[in-house]
C-alpha cells in the first residue's frame, strides 16, 4: 500500500550544503538524499570555490521525502529565507507515492 | 635602467620557462576553444602535491633554522596580509560603481596567497641559483589568514553600520578555524608537521619534490584556462575592477619588497627569501580564499573579487610580478 | 501527444545496484537511468565498500519509467521485499507524462 | 505562497548536451539543472566518446522548470524532433509547485 | 626485558616514520575537523598502485624462487586465515550483547588481508635493511580468501540454523569467483602473471617501484581520516567490538608470527617473511574485505565490523604490530 | 622465409612486452568478470600524459629538424588518411548488410589515428634501439583529420544525395575546428608548442618522460578491457566489420611502410620513421575520432564502428601490426 508525501527539491550551492542539511535535519525529516549537479539560472554563475573549468558540478540537488505538506513548506520557506538572498538556488515540490509509509 | 633591461630581458626569458608558457597555453586553448578537460581530481591532486611539498620543504628547513630568524619576517608577513585589505578599503571600495563589501572581499583575495603562484616562485629561484631561507614558503598561512579575517570584519562592520547603525561583535574565532580547516592550510600545515617531526626525507625526495614541477605544469595550464573563462564574469562587474587587478599585485609586491629589504638590514633576511616575500604579497589566493570570503562576506559578488583575481591578478603577479622582483633583487645585491 | 505514466524512484546501496536493475528487467521495462547520490537516512549510514572520506556517493537513485501502474508496483514491491530488509533504501512512485508514448 | 509549474526532463547523450541547452535557451527558460547519468534504453548504449569501463555516466539528465506548459511542450517536442532521431534519449513532463514564482 | 626495550624504541622512532605519521597526520586532521578531500579517483589509483606493485614484485620473484620453499608458507596462510574466523566465532560470537553474525563477519574480516598495511611492512623491512623472501606479499589472497569464505560459510550455517533448524548447503564456488573478481584480487593477481611471464622490469623499475611509498603515503592519510571518521559508527555498536579490535590484531600477529617459526625451523623460512606472516595475519581487509561480507552476510551490521577494523584494528596492527614483530624477530635471530 | 621467421619470434617476444602484457591483460581479466575500476579522472589523464609525452618530443625535435625533411612525409600522412577512407568507401560500403554511412564512418575512424597505438610503437622502437625522426609521430593530425574529414564528407554527400538526389554544400572548417578543438588534438597541439618555442626540458625530463611508460602501460589495461566490453557490439552488426577490421589495419600499414619506402629512396626517411608512419595508418583512433564521428556522421551507428576499432582494430594494429612492420624494416634495412 502506498500513500502520498511530497518531496522537497533544492538546488543550490555546492558551498551551502552543509546549511541546507541542518535545516532538513531539524525540521524533522527523516532523510534526504544528494546528487551532484550543474546548471544555470539566473544569476548565470555558481560558487567559485574551485575553477570552474575543471568542475561542471558546483551545484547539488537535495530531495527530502516528507510526512507532512507542512514540514515540506517549513523546509522550502526557511531554506529560500536564509540562503538564496546571497546564494544562487531554487526550490520546488513534487507529490510522490512512498511505499513503506512508516518509514517517513 | 639597467634594471628596467634587466627586468625586460628576465620577462622575454620567462615567457620560455615551463610554467609561464604553460600558463599561456591555458589561455591560448581556452580562446580557441579547446575542449581539453582536465579532471576535477587531477586538478585538486596538483594542488595536494604543491601543498605537501611547500610544507614538508618547509618544515625540514625550519628544523634547521634559527627560530629566532623566523620572528621578523613572519610579523612582516602578518602586516602585509592585514595592510593590503586596508589599501583596498581606502582605494579600490572608494571607486564609483564599486560596492563597498565587493571590493573588501577582492582585497582581502589579493592580501591572502596564492600557492601556485609562490610554487612558480620557488621553481624560478631554483633555476636562477638564488638561495632562499627554506621556511619563507611556510610563512604562507601568517599573511593568508590575517587578511582574510580582516577582510570578513570590515565586511561585516560595514553591513551591520549600513543596517542599523551601531556594530555588532565579529567572532574571529570561526573564521581562523575555518580558515586552517579548508583544503589547502591543512594540506600545508600538515605538511609543515611532518617535515618538522617525522623521518620524510625518503618520501619527500622520492615522490612529493621530483613530481612537484610536472604537477605545477598542470595546474598552470588549468589556472590559464580559468583565467580566460572568468574573463567574461570581469566584464560583467565594473571596469575598476580590471584596473585594481593589474595595478595591486605590483603594488602590494613591491610594498613586501621593500619591507623585506628592511628586514634584510636589521636581521641580514636574504635576497631569495625577499623575493619570495614579494611574490606572496602580490600573488591573490585562488584556492582556498573564494570559498572562505564566500561564506564570511555572502553578500559580496564573487564575479568581482575571482574574476578580478583568477582572470587578471594572477597572471600579472605571475608574468610581470616575478621577474621584478628578481631583477629588483639582481640590482640590489648583485649590482 | 503525451501520456500519463508511473515513475519508480529507488534510492539504495551502490552495492546492490546490479540486483536492482535485475529485477527492473526482470519486470520488462524498457529501460532505466541511474545517478551517483549521498545521503542520509534512517541506518544513518550506507555501504562500506569504500573510505567514505573519499566517497560521498555511496547511493545510486535509479528511475524507472513504467507503462502500466501494475509493473511499477510490481518493481516497488520486489525491490522492497528482497532488499530492503538488509539494505538501506527507499523508493517512491510519481507520475509522469511521456512524449513518445511508443517507447514505453 | 506556491504555484505550478511544470518540469521538463530530458535524459540523452552526453555528446548531444549544448544542442540540448541550445534549445532551452532558445525556448526562453529561465535556467536549467545538468545531473550525470548512466543507463540503458532501447538502443542498448550510449555515445562512444570513451571507453565504457571507465565511465558509467555517458548521459546526461537535464531539467528544466517552465513557467507555462506551452513552453515546456516546445522544449519536448524541439529536442524530440531535432535529436531523438540519430541520438538515445527520452523526455518526460511532471507537474510540480514552485515558491519563488517570480523567478521562472 | 631486552625485547620489550627494544619493541618500546621501535615505537618511538616508528612515530618518525613516513607510513605512520601520514596515518596519525589523517587521524589528527579529521579531529580537527579540516576539510581536505582526496578524490575518490586518487584513492582507487593509490590502491591500483599499490597493489600492481606488490603484485608484479612477488612474481617476477616467484619466477626465480624454489616453488617448494613456498608450499609450507603459503598452506600457513590458508591454515591461519581459517583459524582466525574460528577463534572469532568461539570468541567474539560469544560474549554478551554481541550478534552471532556481526562477530562472524568482524572475524572474516580480521581473517582477511589488508594490502596497506603489508605495504606499510614491506617499506620498513626495506627501510630496516631485513632481507625476505619476495614472493611472500604473493600469499596475500592464500589468507584472504579462505578468510572470507570460512565467515561467509559459518554465518549462513548460523542463520539457517536460527530459521529452519536444519543447514542448508552453502555454495563455496560463487564467493571464491567474487573474491578473485573484485578490484584488489584482480589487481594484485594481474601484476603477479604479468611479473611472471612478461618483461615487465622496466616498468616496474621505472614507475610502480618508485611511486609505491609516496602513493602508500597517501593512501596511509586517507586511511587515518577514515579511522576517525569510522570511530562514531563504533560507539553505537557493543564496546566489545573494540576490545576485540585492540586485542585480535596482536594476538592474530603473534600466532602466526609462532606458525612462521616452525616453518623457519623446518624449511628454513627467513625472518623478514615471518614478520610479513605475521603482518598479514594481524591485518583487517579494507578494500576487498567489506563488499564481499556486506554480499555474503548481509545481515551483519558493517557499522560493527568495518568500524572495528577501520578505526582500531588498522591502526593497532600498524602502529604496535609491526614494530613488535620486528622487534620479536630481532630478539630471536640477532640476539 | 626470414622475414616470416623473424616476425613470428618478434610476435613471441612481443607478447612479453610490457605494453602488450597489459593489453592482453585487460582482456583476461574482462573476460574473466573482474571488477577492477580504473577511475575516469585517471584515465583522462593516462592520455593527457601520453599526448603531451608525444607532443612535447616532437616539438623539441622539429626545432632541430632540417623542415624541408618533414615536407613529403607530412604529404604522405595526407595522402593515406585520405586514401584509407577513400579504400573503405569502395570496399567495405559495398558489402552485402552493410549500411553506407555507417561503413563511411569505420573507414575515417581506421583512417585517424590512435595515440595510445602510437605511444607503444615509440616505446617498442626505444627497447629495439631503432632510432626514428623524432617528429614523425608530430605527424599524427596530418593523418587524423583529413580522415575524419573526408569521412564525413563523404557521409554528407551520400545522404543528401539519397534525399533530394541533389548534392548539399559541405562545410570544411567547422569538422577542421572541431576536431582541433577536441581533448586529443589540443594536448598534442599544446605540446608540440611548448616543445617546439619554450624551455619545457626539464619538465619534460623529470616528468613527462619518465612517468609516460607507467601511464601507457595502465592505459592498455584499459584498451584490453574496453576491446572485451566491446565485443558484444561487434556481434550485433554484420560480421563484415570484423572481417574489415583484421584485414584493414595490416592493409594500411603495409601501404603507409611502402610510401614510406618510397620516400626514404626519394629523401632519405629513416626505418624508424617508416615504421611509426605504418603503425599510424594501421592504428584506428579511439580517443578522439569516435565523438568527431558522432557529431559529423549522427546516422552512422556507434556500434558499428567503435566495436570494430576497439575490440578487433586496436588489437590487431598492436599485436600483428607493429611486429610486422619492424620486421619488415630489418629485413629490409639491415637483411
Ligand atoms: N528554470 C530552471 N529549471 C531548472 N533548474 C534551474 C532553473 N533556474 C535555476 N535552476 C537551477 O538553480 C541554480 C541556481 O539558480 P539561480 O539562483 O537562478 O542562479 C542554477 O544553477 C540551476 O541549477
Ligand atoms: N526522507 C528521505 N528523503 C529523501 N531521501 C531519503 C529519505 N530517507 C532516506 N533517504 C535516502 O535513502 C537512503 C537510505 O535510507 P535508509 O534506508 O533510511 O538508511 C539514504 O541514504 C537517503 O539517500
Ligand atoms: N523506461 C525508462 N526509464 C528510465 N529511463 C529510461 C527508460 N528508457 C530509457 N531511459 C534512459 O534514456 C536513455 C536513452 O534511452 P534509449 O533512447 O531508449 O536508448 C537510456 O540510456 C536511459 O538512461
Ligand atoms: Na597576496
Ligand atoms: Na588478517
Ligand atoms: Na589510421
Amino acid at each position: 500500500m502506498t500513500h502520498k508525501a511530497t518531496k522537497v527539491v533544492i538546488i543550490t550551492e555546492k558551498l551551502v550544503l552543509r546549511q541546507v542539511t541542518g535545516i532538513i535535519e531539524a525540521a524533522g525529516a527523516t532523510g534526504y538524499t544528494i546528487v551532484a549537479a550543474g546548471g544555470k539560472g539566473s544569476r548565470g554563475m555558481r560558487s567559485t570555490s574551485r575553477p570552474s573549468v575543471v568542475d561542471e558540478f558546483g551545484n547539488v540537488k537535495i530531495e527530502v521525502i516528507t510526512r507532512s505538506r507542512e514540514m515540506a513548506d517549513r523546509i522550502t520557506e526557511e531554506v529560500a529565507a536564509r540562503l538564496f538572498e546571497n546564494y544562487s538556488g531554487i526550490t520546488y515540490l513534487e507529490e510522490v507515492e512512498v511505499l513503506r509509509s512508516a518509514k517517513f | 635602467m639597467e634594471l628596467v633591461l634587466d627586468f625586460l630581458g628576465r620577462l622575454v626569458t620567462q615567457f620560455q620557462s615551463p610554467s609561464l608558457a604553460f600558463l599561456l597555453g591555458g589561455i591560448v586553448i581556452a580562446a580557441l576553444g579547446s575542449k581539453l578537460e582536465i579532471p576535477d581530481a587531477i586538478y585538486k591532486f596538483c594542488v595536494f602535491m604543491l601543498l605537501m611539498r611547500i610544507g614538508i620543504g618547509g618544515g625540514m628547513e625550519i628544523r634547521a633554522a634559527n627560530l629566532t630568524d623566523m620572528l621578523l619576517p613572519a610579523a612582516l608577513a602578518i602586516v602585509i596580509g592585514v595592510a593590503i585589505v586596508f589599501i583596498g578599503r581606502v582605494t579600490l571600495a572608494k571607486l564609483p560603481g564599486v560596492r563597498v563589501d565587493d571590493a573588501i572581499a577582492t582585497a582581502g583575495l589579493f592580501g591572502a596567497v596564492s600557492a601556485s603562484t609562490l610554487a612558480v616562485a620557488v621553481v624560478v629561484l631554483e633555476e636562477e641559483g638564488i638561495a632562499y631561507e627554506a621556511w619563507v614558503p611556510a610563512l604562507y598561512p601568517f599573511m593568508d589568514i590575517p587578511a582574510l579575517i580582516v577582510a570578513i570584519v570590515l565586511a561585516r562592520i560595514h553591513l551591520s553600520r549600513q543596517k542599523s547603525g551601531k556594530r555588532a561583535p565579529v567572532k574571529i574565532w570561526p573564521i581562523v578555524a575555518e580558515s586552517l580547516q579548508g583544503s589547502a592550510l591543512t594540506a600545508l600545515l600538515l605538511g609543515l608537521v611532518l617535515g618538522l617531526l617525522t623521518d620524510v626525507e625518503a618520501v619527500f625526495a622520492g615522490f612529493y619534490d621530483p613530481l612537484f614541477r610536472g604537477f605545477l605544469s598542470i595546474l598552470m595550464l588549468i589556472m590559464g584556462m580559468e583565467a580566460y573563462a572568468r574573463l567574461s564574469e570581469l566584464r560583467k562587474v565594473a571596469h575598476w575592477y580590471a584596473v585594481y587587478a593589474v595595478v595591486a599585485p605590483l603594488a602590494h609586491g613591491l610594498l613586501a619588497f621593500g619591507l623585506g629589504y628592511v628586514a634584510h638590514l636589521l636581521t641580514g633576511f636574504g635576497p631569495g627569501g625577499i623575493i619570495l616575500l614579494a611574490v606572496m604579497a602580490g600573488s591573490s589566493s585562488d584556492i582556498s580564499g573564494p570559498p572562505t570570503l564566500r561564506g564570511g562576506i555572502p553578500t559580496a559578488n564573487p564575479s568581482a573579487y575571482v574574476g578580478a583575481s583568477t582572470s587578471i591578478g594572477t597572471p600579472v603577479a605571475i608574468v610581470l610580478g616575478i621577474p621584478l622582483y628578481v631583477a629588483l633583487a639582481q640590482a640590489l645585491f648583485n649590482p
